[in-house]
């Protein structure tokens, strides 16, 4: 199973790291970019658990460790590994 | 096991060996080598793990003197300082790999010498960086400063170890070819210092730190060759460094060091396993037999000649007693660190390997680690100096505003001030900092003691480029000056030789001169060269960089109490300098900024004025008689006195009279040698005249601290009168606004 | 009195703490390691500053589950002082046990270097030898130390007076100027609501030790002594 | 257009992130992770150009200023804006 998570920042929570970027983008000439958002990607290989173990477990992991959820975010999906 | 592949000229060719060594190898075993063999001496011949151009040269430097313990051949040198303590020092390159990717290499740059530094059982204190960028306008110097900055800081803060100090240049002969150099000192017992050496037959190979990978493999190889166009094909290959392992792995070797039963240790750095193994098995004359499945690795299908050769970082290679295996294991896995035991000592002077039951290396190692064939390079004398050598003064104008002149020194990047990079630096962990950067040293107290340590490093690469003899002559001078600035007397130099191209001969001619300019001044000081490193190859498209040997000095102060700063300290202290104005523009920061040139001669040297001067210095402060003391260095007296009005505890002004027939701009920003500026309360001035004039030391009141104002007058004219305040913005916000900018 | 510092791998001010504690202050002094589970009777508790995980993922967010940390979590349940400084500081929030986040600097680098700082609140155990108004010297080294908490949370914080200290200039006001990373409210170290657990990202103890001019940290270290022993 | 882009580290290269994070959900008790890795995750707003266009600037900006090509690969996707 290959858990793929994304995790973002909530709405409202200064994203300064994104519009770090999107000033240097900006500057670069890049004038087209209105708006950037940084956040994780994580990919997480498991073993030995069904997809319904699978969707629970990564919830916490996500819940617990992955994102800090006074402030992220987070969305994963559940693909069999290759 | 897949038929060995046959060892044909192009695979030699790739592996960076001539056809002439590549014989040498077949009759040193009076057979073809296999692949793995090949990229083992390859990797060991290069010039990076040999030294071959560099050796010969390198013998003719001071290496002993009362205080040293250990000098050049180990990890790091070792000098006595009293109380049983010893000062572990080196400085190293990682110029290669941070042009390639400046963030890690730069990173991985600082973990290695902090490997360095740590393998000989000390614990790392402080850290220098020693930088050259390409001309600031020049598309990738912003990127590359900073992505190397944040490399040092990211991988330095992490460790614990503060960033005391540093330079940086930028000048246009570095746009393809960066230095990064970096420098750590650290503290051991005195009768506790770790060799590199595998003795004691039977004794267990112990791997220990992060999983080997397949980063870095040809790592060695690569940082001893010219760039060009296929240069980012080369890109694979650059390592990723990982400092929270590696400051487990400090720890963790620091622990493991307070047993008896630890025989040799060394870190895997260029060449990696190959290096260490093959390096501390020369050293012990003992052989050595491997288990090439026991390495603990990241990926799999990784072979004999990948493992052998990888660069990954934060591993080290222990010897422990037979019978101990165990306790040395369980404290590497107490610090949660990857950990094996891969092979044995043994006592037939051959390394061998087995991948999977079968030998796939046997080699006679005083062969592969002293057999390189000896190169005898040859020298010539640079075209170019004789076209560079003259300088035609007349034909340049004094600048009708000198104040305006020093602005725009102040802001030149290589003047201005360096906050804007060390304040990324954690400079201050583990309280022993007594002065921050922004000095002209910085001063360590030695824990647990009164005593104190000075650092500084220094190297002026258009001196050099000039004059190699005098260039390093200078950097050691204006090191050491530095170091005397701060109360502190200079015990030790190590050296990092960056230069071009070794089989040109005039590369290896500016390489010899350096080399002899250095031995000759320090043999003069009488200061010990006890480490050093040497990166050949800085060249892009025979472009050359300028010779830059990079100077560090590491100078020892018995009363802490006794250290001194650069900047003023109160209004009504009289400034004097001691030492005397030249007319010498050649190589300077203001004939670069102002008429775009570096030619002409470079300043003059006289070392027994250089070694009165700093004497002088060193008694006034010991004698607590000046308040202040700062060296002149680029951008001359007009920049040396602007500085130290505004690096003290307030900025506040100065009015300096001067006099006599020099050039205008020669006597405000010409960079002669052997000066310091030095303030005092008005009552000292006597005393301090009347010690000068023993000393036989040029001395010269040139004014008063005080005001808002930073006035100079010539033979009662005025030349610069600025409101301190605003040079102070220009000299502290330079660089910031410069490495902030996004676009150019 | 009896304190701990506990040792989390990457901790790298965990000397300096010992330093300032034991020899300075006299303090009988010892190491916890992240691995043990059982806390001892200690009149209070330091998370030094440093990487613990090399900041991996967060700063703080993988040291929240060593073994040590529910004892410590349960330590300052129970009352039990807790001072967290810098990484110890993200810590704590990491752990919730004090409210917010610590995020990326607003510049996007680290900054190491003097600041000055405003007492907000002197009643409690960590700042009862300061003044309200007191403006403390005292050095910040960080790349994640911009506080964030939301409005609610702020207000909570502001009607509990659990702001200790906020970033300002040499008269004492917390302007924008002042502000080196961002940090809601120039907002530099705060307490929980009962106030025996409180995290700052400045280092009182690398301004401590009197080989230095500036000893303002001790104020910090000697509030905390100073309460223990009332406590006791 | 939106475009969602993510960066990874290449096949081979050191990931110490991933390696803490794998290591501390095994001490977590979640045994059944056997690898994890970490990367960026980004989404940037564009205005006023067409997809075309947008395909060629966004993989101009990657590989610019958004990923770290020695050692990290991207790919990405374009959306029409919300
Ligand atoms: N790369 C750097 N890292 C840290 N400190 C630096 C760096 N470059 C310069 N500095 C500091 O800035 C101050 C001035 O440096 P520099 O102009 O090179 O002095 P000098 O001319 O006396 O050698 C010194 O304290 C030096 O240590
Ligand atoms: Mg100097």
């Amino acid at each position: 199973m290959l858990a793929k998570i994304h995790v973002t920042l909530k709405n409202g929570v200064l994203d300064s790291q994104g519009k770090a970027v999107h000033h240097a983008l900006n500057d670069l000439g890049y004038s087209e970019v209105q708006d950037v958002h940084l956040g994780k990607y994580m990919e997480i290989a498991l073993k030995g658990v069904s997809e319904r173990e699978a969707q629970s477990r990564v919830t916490e992991m996500c819940e617990k460790l992955l994102a800090n959820t006074v402030i992220e975010s987070y969305r994963f999906t559940l693909e069999p590994a290759e | 096991m897949t038929t060995p592949i046959p060892i044909t000229p192009e695979i030699v060719a790739e592996h960076g060996l001539s056809l002439d060594e590549y014989a040498r190898i077949q009759e040193l075993l009076d057979r073809d080598p296999n692949l793995v063999e090949l990229g083992i001496f390859s990797a060991m011949w290069s010039e990076h793990c040999s030294y071959k151009s560099s050796r010969p040269h390198l013998k003719t430097l001071p290496t002993e003197g009362p205080r040293v313990i250990q000098g050049p051949g180990e990890n790091a040198g070792v000098m006595d300082i009293g109380d049983g303590l010893a000062a572990v020092f080196k400085i190293e390159s990682h110029n290669h790999p941070s042009f390639i990717e400046p963030y890690q290499g730069a990173a991985t740059g600082v973990g290695g010498i902090m490997r360095d530094i740590f393998t000989m059982g000390a614990r790392p204190i402080a850290s220098l960086n020693s930088l050259r960028f390409g001309d600031p306008e020049h598309e990738k110097t912003r990127y590359l400063l900073n992505g190397v900055v944040r490399g040092i800081a990211d991988y330095g803060n992490c460790m614990g170890v503060p960033m005391v100090g540093g330079d940086i240049y930028f000048d246009a002969c570095y746009n393809g070819n960066i230095l990064v150099n970096a420098f750590c000192l650290g503290l051991a017992k005195a009768d506790r210092i770790f060799l590199g050496s595998a003795s004691g037959v039977g004794n267990a190979l112990l791997y220990v730190g992060s999983k080997t990978g397949r980063d870095g493999i040809h790592g060695a190889s690569m940082s001893s060759a010219e760039f060009d166009d296929s240069t980012e094909e080369k890109r694979p290959t650059v390592q990723v460094g990982d400092p929270f392992t590696e400051k487990l792995l400090l720890e963790a070797c620091l622990e493991i060091m307070k047993e008896d039963w630890v025989v040799g240790v060394q870190d895997m750095g260029a060449a990696g396993l190959s290096s260490s193994s093959f390096e501390m098995a020369e050293r012990a004359g003992l052989g050595m037999e491997l288990d090439i499945d026991a390495v603990p690795r990241r990926e799999e299908g990784m072979n004999a000649y990948e493992i052998m050769l990888s660069e990954s970082q934060e591993r080290m290679l222990f010897v422990v007693e037979k019978g101990k295996e165990e306790d040395a294991l369980a404290i590497f896995r107490k610090w949660d660190l990857d950990v094996a035991v891969i092979g044995r000592v043994t006592d037939d002077g051959i390394f061998r390997a087995k991948e999977n039951g079968v030998e796939v290396v046997s080699l006679p190692i005083e062969t592969v680690v002293t057999g390189a064939l000896k190169c005898d390079r040859p020298t010539q004398k640079p075209a170019y100096l004789a076209e560079m050598g003259t300088l035609d003064l007349s034909s340049h104008e004094v600048p009708a505003d000198c104040g305006d002149a020093l602005k725009q020194l102040l802001a030149s990047p290589t003047i201005a001030s360096k906050q804007f990079v060390y304040e990324q630096y954690d400079h201050m962990v583990r309280l022993n900092t007594l002065v921050v950067p922004g000095s002209d040293a910085a001063v360590l107290r030695v824990p647990e003691t009164n005593k104190a340590l000075a650092l500084s490093v220094d190297c002026n690469p258009r001196y050099g480029y000039l004059d190699p003899y005098l260039g390093a002559q200078i950097a050691v001078a204006e090191a050491c000056r530095n170091v005397v600035c701060s109360g502190a007397e200079p015990i030790g130099v190590t050296n990092c030789l960056n230069f071009g191209n070794p089989e040109n001969p005039e590369i290896m001619w500016q390489f010899q001169e350096a080399v002899r300019g250095l031995g000759d001044l320090c043999r003069f000081l009488d200061i010990p060269v006890v480490s050093g490193n040497v990166s050949l190859y800085n060249e892009t498209k025979g472009e050359a960089i300028y010779p830059t040997p990079t100077i560090a000095v590491v100078g020892l102060m018995e009363d802490l109490s006794l250290h001194c700063t650069q900047g003023f300290k109160q209004e009504g202290h009289v400034i004097a300098l001691l030492g005397s104005n030249l007319e010498e523009l050649g190589g300077s920061e203001y004939q670069k900024l102002f008429w775009n040139e570096c030619r002409g001669k470079s300043p003059q040297l006289d070392p027994q004025t250089e070694f009165d001067v700093q004497k002088l210095c060193l008694d006034l402060i010991r004698k607590q008689w000046v308040q202040s003391a700062h060296d002149c260095s680029e951008g001359g007296l007009a920049v040396a006195l602007a500085e130290s009005c505004i690096t003290g505890p307030k900025p506040v002004g100065a009015t300096i009279e001067l006099s006599g027939d020099l050039r205008t701009d020669a006597l405000l920003f010409g960079e002669s040698q052997s000066r310091i500026v030095i303030s005092f309360p008005e009552d000292r001035l006597h005393e301090i005249e009347a010690l000068a004039k023993t000393a036989g030391v040029p001395f010269s009141v040139l004014g008063w601290v005080g005001g808002q104002d930073f006035q100079i007058k010539i033979n009662q004219k005025e030349f610069i009168n600025q409101n301190i305040l605003t040079l102070e913005d220009i000299w502290k916000n330079s660089l910031s606004h410069y490495g902030n900018r996004v676009t150019r | 009195m009896k304190c701990g510092i506990v040792v989390f791998p990457g901790s790298n001010c965990d000397h300096d703490c010992y330093h300032i504690l034991k020899h300075i202050l006299q303090l009988d002094t010892h190491w916890i390691w992240h691995k043990d589970e059982a806390l001892n009777s200690f009149d209070f508790i330091v998370l030094p500053g440093g990487f613990s995980y090399g900041d991996y993922l967060r700063p703080g967010a993988i040291a929240r589950f060593s073994p040590i940390m529910k004892s410590v979590i349960d330590y300052a349940n129970q009352g039990g002082r807790v001072l967290g400084i810098c990484n110890g500081f993200q810590i704590l929030v990491e752990s919730g046990l004090l409210p917010g986040v610590l995020m990326d600097n607003a510049g996007q680098r680290f900054i190491c270097k003097n600041m000055t700082l405003r007492v907000e609140n002197n009643d409690t155990p960590f700042t009862s030898q300061c003044k309200v108004g007191d403006v403390l010297q005292i050095p910040i080294n960080h790349g994640q130390g911009r506080y964030f908490a939301d409005n609610d949370t702020l207000k909570q914080m502001a009607k509990n007076d659990q702001v200790l200290f906020r970033y300002c200039d040499a008269e004492g006001n917390a302007s924008d100027a002042a502000n080196p990373n961002g940090s809601l409210d120039n907002i530099a170290g705060i307490a929980n609501e009962s106030k025996n657990v409180m995290g700052m990202m400045p280092h009182p103890e690398r301004c401590a030790d009197p080989l230095w001019q500036n000893i303002d940290g001790q104020l910090i270290f000697k509030s905390l002594i100073e309460s223990s022993l009332a406590h006791t």
